[in-house]
């Protein structure tokens, strides 16, 4: 099932590409087509899961590399299933919305100069390798798959970009490669201490059981999991590492954008939440007060930055910088709300910040400019538009009612219960994040309509069709997330044990214990 | 006198509530009728403009219907079994946080059921009249609904995070309310700095729950007040600060009282709902449902009254300035949530009186709003009072309404302010000890300001000679926006007496907050002062404002005038201590990040690119040189090979 | 000579020879590097080259003494020479360096070398010295490297020979010009002769002049000195003046047999009228 | 005896070596480079005449053989370099640098 899932958007992509050269709609409808293939399968999957059976479901195991001890094994835990499920939904949407994005790259209305295709192309292959990453359980393929995305995204943001896209997206790459060059280095590391414990092997589940992690002496433990660590930290934007994410997002297109900010920088914690917890449970307990600090300083330092952008996509970019603060918290503050609310924050940031950025690419497209100031008014032109921008931008504030809400709440109450401090500069955060997103609605959308907005249509039926779905979740998450936390429990609940925290006992029962 | 802690030192009741049944069973209905009808209204877009409006009153009195009923069924139940839960759904379970939303209908919320859906069910209706002519009448009900189920939410949820919920969910309704003009600049920012301002309270309630949390593990009311007792002394002053924090936000207390103000942008209909009657007091719902914290640590509670009569006096000092009339009423809105904080804090029998309070308050402040909606109606819209006067004649049942609201709000004996706003002043007094004496002496002077500037509104805008502008000729409001007007003047006459008389409303409560521990008396020491004060704050207003002429443009006031009319210089403030450093912050991150990381990385590359430029010199081009460095090289490795040998 | 002493040498006969052999051969790399001409240089070499064939025949190894000489000396010495004699004997190198601190550094370096090396002999412990009496035993000192080579080395043998056919091949394809234009034809060289302003052919050296050696210019009819007459390679190669054989310069030369010839131009020519 | 041999063809060597750094002629360096290897020759037949075994004179044999096919080689790069640029220095053919 999950071979299913990387291969057929694999073979789109490669389909996709082979089109002949003028059919560009044919290539559109095709890659729509094999993105709901693929959205259908990985629902069929979700249904399947059980959450309460082993951990990882869905396992295929073949040999890859024998000399290397590599093999190609995929499987699925309650995490990794939501996110892939976060990334089969928003893909094919993504698609939707960028009908015609590709077909303006070489200006509004000369003929396409970049061909079609290969964007479309692109995209499928991107989510081949997005499942791929998500599915992977042993080390070396999820390491290939890591890297392996980089690609499809540089092409990406290199044509079919923005103004200074070739800067934004060498950017990236580097920042990508420095990162995973790091964690091959701890991916080899880890298969000689395997090795020296036994037969050297890649596969987690082998990794994380108790006889090889007794022969990792602490301090290897301690390199191999900075080396992991860094990778993903710059990978999720952790605050020294997130320079290249504003550029990168604000120059790709709107699509693309989506999925670097909803389901790329994902991985990064994914990775923090899998393997660097779960491979060094010694390591990341003693890491755990720098991390914290560097999200608390990423939350309220991205924060302050969204306030001061005058782009929008950069100041979006700059929201999910400090939400990404959040999730790390959750990660690392090692409570059972803390990590279930860290997981659940990402499949939410995914969605409220995907629907924020497909608006803004619908916004910009429309207009032309990126730059906040070149807007206003648009509430009175395009209300239909203006109403989903500002359903998203308070889901993006976390609102309650909506999902980041929910995540955002166990977060917080998580990462208290265990470390005070961190805790409340986070909950600053939320105040910070209502004067970046209504400012920014307000600049845009509110006060009087702008000469230059006046003629700006409302959101066409494709756009709706694209944006009201995500919305529906957003709201449905934010009522009852009950189901998709059924799914992240049981794997946190593991993570935890690995990591032998349990979560602090409320103060009362203590003191009433000690009476 | 019993003193006060003595009583408080037995705890709040148990509250045991049992499985609902009956009406109270469907109590959800009270949310999903206004919720259904803003989702209706908003999704149907063009297509429901015509009976939109209908649908949203319609919804709102099913609303109220559904509370009526429930409020009889409870009547009907004995004393000790009136708070009932509504299981919902499960709403958040992840490892040791589980929180299910319930609903919990008891005497507390039960009595802000029926001020909510009653005030709202009138003011919607009043709301037809008053946006007949408005293109989006539709998203205005929308919001109006929204508001109603957000409000009934956090009212009805048995534990913080529901309550957390529908305070947000309140405030989103009010930016929306608020900037519902979008177009005019200054709504948008109104609105925006309502939520922000609302979000700093946010904060602190959200915190206060993450406390509560990591006490007593649960955040149903049941678990968090039944544990109360054994937490520490700190944490339970902690969280009783933190609430009064969020009470402070969402209520306009002092530190965060700035946006009240500018929230009268938006519709009267709205100012009347939420600035009045049903948002705002929403803090005083959060401080009287945490009494069993507020009860167990004295400061907080002495910091909750010192907040409450610093609001008190400062509502009142910004009412006397203000010319234009919605924001006078604005101030004496925050001055008489003052009185009701004041009565919150002082602990078991303010509860009572504070809820009393607020009720009326709900009526007659509310009908005061509704009665300044139809005069700007008459005035096209026109809000200072300067340009008013004279308008008794012309529009009778307004200034009938308008009057009535005045006198219950001045404390005239008989109606609903004296009987709740004396009994306030009075349980300041009973508190005994130097500060129960000083709160009452400024509860005292606060009454006598609110008589001079509600009778100054009074003469400025229906006594002495009209001084409306040309194009101006105010004509009576149609019947359905006085037939709310009508109904809610019945409400602040009887309604103070009908709580008090008799102790009903304690009785009704006791469940909740307690027995009360001696029955009110009427005739206090203090009747008489109050009275006094109120004869003069009248007979000021009187000389001022209705011997001489109104000048038609504000004369310049000395410097305490113009401390008032800045609103104490609340926003400068604000604006000096956070916005302005919060921008240059801003800035300087932005720039830091630009030319720090991110130069950081660029400088990175530039040296690479240079050293790299520089290293490529050693190239000469001449054979010999390559040869020279191969002999080195060669001297090396015979050097190397010694070194190791040896 | 190489047989005695090859067989019998006793120690003092050869050091005495090495002593000799050395200082020579020292010397003579010496100058090798310091003289100014390239001919001189190749002469040191040969002697360096000359006194380390006498060394090998000393060593035991007369084959390689005989190869020293006949080929290396003889051919790849003598292939010097003739490249020598093609790119210039005469040109004398400045000895100024051009590369800044290349002497300096190129004494530093080879000083500490030389040291190295020395400081190394110095420690190495060499075992006595076994002579080579057994392994030239049967079949003297050649049979003794056939056998080596057509057994051990017999592999390293064959891929010398092949790398000296590609070192021939590739010298003669390195040599090789190719021609950039195609041969002019006669057409074609007729064609450029009337194009070009000289139609009638270039005099022949010494025309007119007092001889006709081949670096002696011809007189134009105005008495000058005509310098397309001497090939331009010769003209390049003029060192001194060209004694005449009555002592005077080939100017002064030139310059009587101008006046004659302008003597006999001047002179009216009578034109046979042409019957029309 | 071996001793002095290797100290004589050390000093050839470095001889030599500082020839091919000084010399700006590329007929002269190429001498010099030929005298390293006869140097080196010289070191071979002591060595082979001190362990008594023939190989050393073997290797000195193919090092002449490969001197000879480098000179070949060398020397028409030469003149084809002199033919093209007209004059033989070394440092004249620094085209190839930065």
């Amino acid at each position: 099932m999950l071979t299913a899932l990387i291969a057929i958007p694999a073979v789109g992509a490669l389909l996709v590409a082979l089109l002949p050269k003028g059919r560009d709609a044919l290539a559109k409808q095709v890659a729509l087509g094999v993105t709901l293939v693929v959205a259908v399968l990985s629902i069929v999957m979700a249904v399947q899961f059980d959450p309460n059976g082993k951990r990882f479901q869905f396992t295929e195991k073949y040999w890859w590399i024998k000399q290397f001890g590599v093999h190609y094994a995929v499987g699925v835990d309650g995490v990794a299933l939501v996110l892939i499920l976060l990334s089969t939904i928003l893909v094919p949407l993504v698609v939707l919305a960028s009908w015609n994005d590709a077909d303006r790259s070489g200006g509004v209305d000369a003929p396409p100069k970049r061909s079609v295709k290969t964007y479309f192309a692109l995209l499928l292959a991107l989510e081949a390798m997005m499942v791929g990453v998500f599915a992977a359980t042993d080390v070396f393929l999820f390491y290939v798959f890591f890297e392996a995305m980089l690609i499809p995204v540089y092409f990406i943001i290199g044509s079919y970009g923005g103004p200074q896209r070739s800067y934004a997206a060498v950017k990236f790459l580097l920042y990508s490669l420095f990162g995973g060059l790091l964690m091959l280095a701890a991916v080899i590391g880890l298969y000689v201490v395997s090795a020296n414990a036994g037969h050297g092997t890649f596969l987690f589940d082998e990794l994380r059981a108790p006889e090889i992690l007794h022969h990792i002496s602490p301090t290897t433990a301690k390199w191999l999991f900075l080396g992991f660590f860094i990778a993903f930290a710059i990978k999720a934007p952790l605050v020294p590492f997130h320079t290249w994410l504003p550029d990168a997002a604000g120059q790709a297109p709107a699509g693309a954008a989506v999925l670097i900010v909803g389901v790329l920088d994902k991985v990064g914690t994914f990775g923090m939440l899998r393997f660097c917890l779960e491979l060094f449970p010694g390591a990341s307990k003693w890491f755990t007060p720098v991390v914290l600090t560097l999200s608390v300083i990423g939350i309220v330092y991205g924060a302050v930055l969204a306030i001061g952008q005058v782009d929008i996509k950069r100041l979006i970019a700059y929201t999910s910088v400090s939400h990404f603060g959040f999730i790390t918290l959750g990660i690392f503050a090692m409570t059972s709300s803390g990590q279930s609310g860290a997981t659940l924050y990402m499949v939410n940031h995914g969605f409220s910040t995907g629907a924020l950025f497909l608006l803004a690419g619908f916004m910009i497209s429309r207009r032309g400019s990126a730059r906040i100031d070149a807007y206003g008014g648009v509430q009175k032109v395009a209300p239909l538009l203006a109403g989903t921008f500002l359903v998203a931008g308070l889901s993006g504030l976390s609102l309650p009612g909506l999902s980041s809400f929910v995540s955002e709440f166990m977060v917080l109450v998580g990462t208290f219960s265990r470390y005070k401090v961190p805790a409340v500069i986070a909950t600053v955060g939320i105040i910070l994040a209502a004067i970046y997103i209504l400012w920014m609605y307000q600049r845009t959308m509110n006060g009087p309509t702008a000469e230059a907005v006046k003629g700006m249509k409302d959101l066409s039926k494709r756009e709706l069709i694209v944006v009201a779905p995500i919305i529906a979740i957003i709201v449905a998450l934010g009522f009852y997330p009950k189901p998709v936390l059924d799914a992240i429990n049981p794997s946190v609940k593991q993570t935890l044990i690995q990591v032998h925290q349990q979560d602090p006992k409320p103060t009362v029962a203590e003191k009433g214990s000690h009476q | 006198m019993t003193t006060m802690n003595a009583v408080l030192a037995a705890g709040g009741p148990e509250l045991h509530p049992q499985a609902a049944e009956g009406v109270q069973s469907v109590a959800w209905l009270l949310i999903a009728l206004p919720l259904a009808g803003a989702a209706i209204l908003l999704l149907s877009g063009r297509r429901t403009d015509k009976w939109g409006h209908l649908l949203g009153t319609a919804m709102s009195l099913g609303a109220f219907v559904v509370g009526v009923l429930a409020f009889f069924q409870m009547l009907g139940q004995h004393a000790d079994g009136r708070s009932r839960l509504v299981h919902l759904f499960p709403f958040i379970s992840a490892g040791s946080l589980k929180v299910d939303m319930n609903l919990l209908v008891d005497p507390l919320s039960i009595s802000f059921v029926l001020l909510i859906t009653g005030v709202g069910s009138l003011i919607h209706i009043y709301s037809i009249g008053y946006m007949s002519h408005d293109p989006d009448r539709r998203r205005f009900f929308a919001y109006l609904n929204l508001f109603v189920a957000a409000m009934l939410l956090l009212v009805l949820a048995d534990n913080y995070v529901g309550l957390y919920i529908g305070w947000e969910g309140v405030g989103l309704a009010s930016y929306l309310l608020i900037g519902f003009w979008q177009h005019k600049p200054s709504a948008a920012t109104a609105a925006k700095k309502a939520f922000i301002v609302n979000r700093v309270g946010d904060f602190g309630l959200s915190v206060a729950i993450m406390v509560m949390f990591a006490t007593f593990g649960s955040l149903s009311y049941q678990d968090v007040f039944g544990q109360a007792s054994q937490a520490s002394q700190g944490t339970i002053t902690a969280i009783g600060l933190l609430l009064l924090l969020g009470a402070c936000g969402k209520s306009a207390q002092l530190p965060l009282q700035s946006w009240l103000l500018d929230a009268m942008e938006g519709p009267t209909p709205v100012s009347a709902l939420i600035h009045a009657a049903t948002m705002v007091t929403a803090g005083v719902y959060l401080i009287v449902r945490s009494h069993a914290i507020y009860e167990l640590s004295p400061d907080a509670r002495l910091l909750v009254t010192i907040v409450g009569v610093a609001t008190l006096l400062a509502g009142a000092i910004i009412g006397c300035a203000k010319d234009d009339i919605k924001k006078a009423l604005a101030g004496s809105t925050m001055s008489q949530i003052g009185y009701m904080v004041l009565a919150a804090g002082l602990g078991r029998p303010g509860y009572v009186f504070a809820i009393a309070h607020l009720i009326a308050h709900g009526f007659f402040k509310a009908g005061m709003f509704l009665g300044a909606g139809s005069v700007m109606h008459a005035m096209n819209d026109d809000v200072n009072m300067r340009k008013f006067g004279g308008l008794r004649k012309v529009m009778p049942i307004t200034f009938a309404t308008f009057g009535l609201g005045y006198l219950a709000i001045i404390g005239f004996p008989g109606l609903s302010g004296w009987w709740t706003k004396d009994g306030i002043i009075d349980a300041a007094f009973e508190k005994g000890g130097t500060s129960g004496q000083i709160l009452g002496w400024l509860a005292l002077i606060g009454a006598g300001i609110t008589a001079y500037y509600m009778s100054r509104l009074m003469f400025m805008t229906f006594f002495g000679e009209p001084r409306w502008d040309e194009d101006v000729h105010p004509h009576e409001s149609p019947k359905v926006m006085t037939v709310p007007l009508i109904l809610l003047a019945i409400g602040s006459v009887a309604g103070g007496a009908f709580l008090i008389l008799g102790d009903r409303f304690a009785k009704f409560l006791a469940p909740v907050v307690g027995e009360p521990e001696a029955s009110h008396r009427l005739i206090t020491p203090y009747t008489a002062i109050v009275f006094a004060l109120m004869v003069v704050g009248v007979g000021l207003a009187y000389v001022q404002y209705l011997r001489r002429p109104v000048p038609r443009t504000a004369p310049a006031g000395n410097p305490a005038v113009t401390f008032a009319r800045k609103d104490l210089y609340g926003d400068a403030l604000n604006e000096s201590l956070l916005m302005r450093p919060g921008q240059w912050l801003t800035r300087l991150t932005v720039f830091f990040d630009n030319r720090g990381v991110d130069g950081v990385v660029n400088g990175l590359a530039a040296f690479i690119g240079g050293t790299s430029g520089r290293v490529r010199r050693v190239q000469t081009g001449f054979v010999r040189s390559y040869a020279l460095s191969m002999f080195v090289g060669a001297a090396l490795v015979v050097g190397a090979l010694f070194l190791v040998r040896i | 000579m190489t047989g005695a002493v090859a067989a019998g040498a006793h120690q003092t006969g050869e050091s005495a020879i090495f002593w000799i052999l050395a200082i020579v051969s020292v010397g003579a790399a010496l100058g090798m590097i310091l003289t100014r001409k390239a001919v001189h240089s190749a002469l040191m070499l040969a002697a360096v080259m000359f006194s380390l064939a006498v060394l090998y025949a000393v060593n035991e190894a007369p084959f390689l003494a005989f190869v020293q000489v006949i080929v290396y000396t003889g051919a790849v010495l003598m292939l010097f020479l003739f490249v020598v004699m093609i790119i210039g004997v005469s040109s004398t190198d400045s000895l100024v360096e051009t590369i800044k601190g290349q002497r300096v550094a190129a004494a530093i370096v080879g000083i500490a070398f030389a040291v190295l090396l020395f400081v190394g002999f110095g420690h190495a412990t060499l075992p006595k010295t076994a002579g080579l009496k057994d392994a030239n035993a049967n079949g003297g000192n050649v049979m003794g490297l056939a056998r080596l080579i057509f057994t051990k080395y017999v592999f390293a043998f064959e891929v010398t020979s092949a790398l000296l056919i590609t070192a021939a091949l590739g010298a003669m394809v390195l040599a090789h010009r190719e021609r950039l234009r195609p041969k002019p034809t006669q057409k074609q060289l007729s064609k450029e002769r009337i194009k070009s302003d000289r139609v009638s052919p270039l005099p022949p050296p010494g025309t007119y002049a007092r001889h006709n050696a081949v670096d002696m210019p011809a007189l134009l009819p105005d008495g000058s000195i005509s310098e397309l007459s001497v090939s331009p390679v010769i003209a390049r190669r003029r060192t001194g003046d060209h004694e005449d054989l009555h002592g005077a310069s080939p100017e002064v030369v030139a310059h009587e047999g101008a006046k004659t010839v302008k003597a006999v131009i001047e002179k009216p020519v009578e034109v046979e009228e042409e019957e029309q | 005896m071996t001793g002095h041999y290797l100290v004589l063809s050390a000093i050839l060597f470095t001889i030599g070596g500082i020839g091919v750094l000084i010399r700006r002629n590329a007929i002269v360096v190429f001498m010099c480079v030929e005298l390293m290897l006869n140097a080196t020759n010289l070191a071979f037949v002591s060595f082979a005449r001190m362990h008594g075994s023939l190989d050393g004179q073997i290797i000195a044999f193919f090092v002449m053989v490969v001197a000879a096919a480098e000179v070949v080689v060398g020397l028409a790069i030469i003149m084809t370099i002199f033919r093209s640029r007209k004059s033989s220095s070394v440092d004249d053919a620094n085209l190839l640098k930065y």
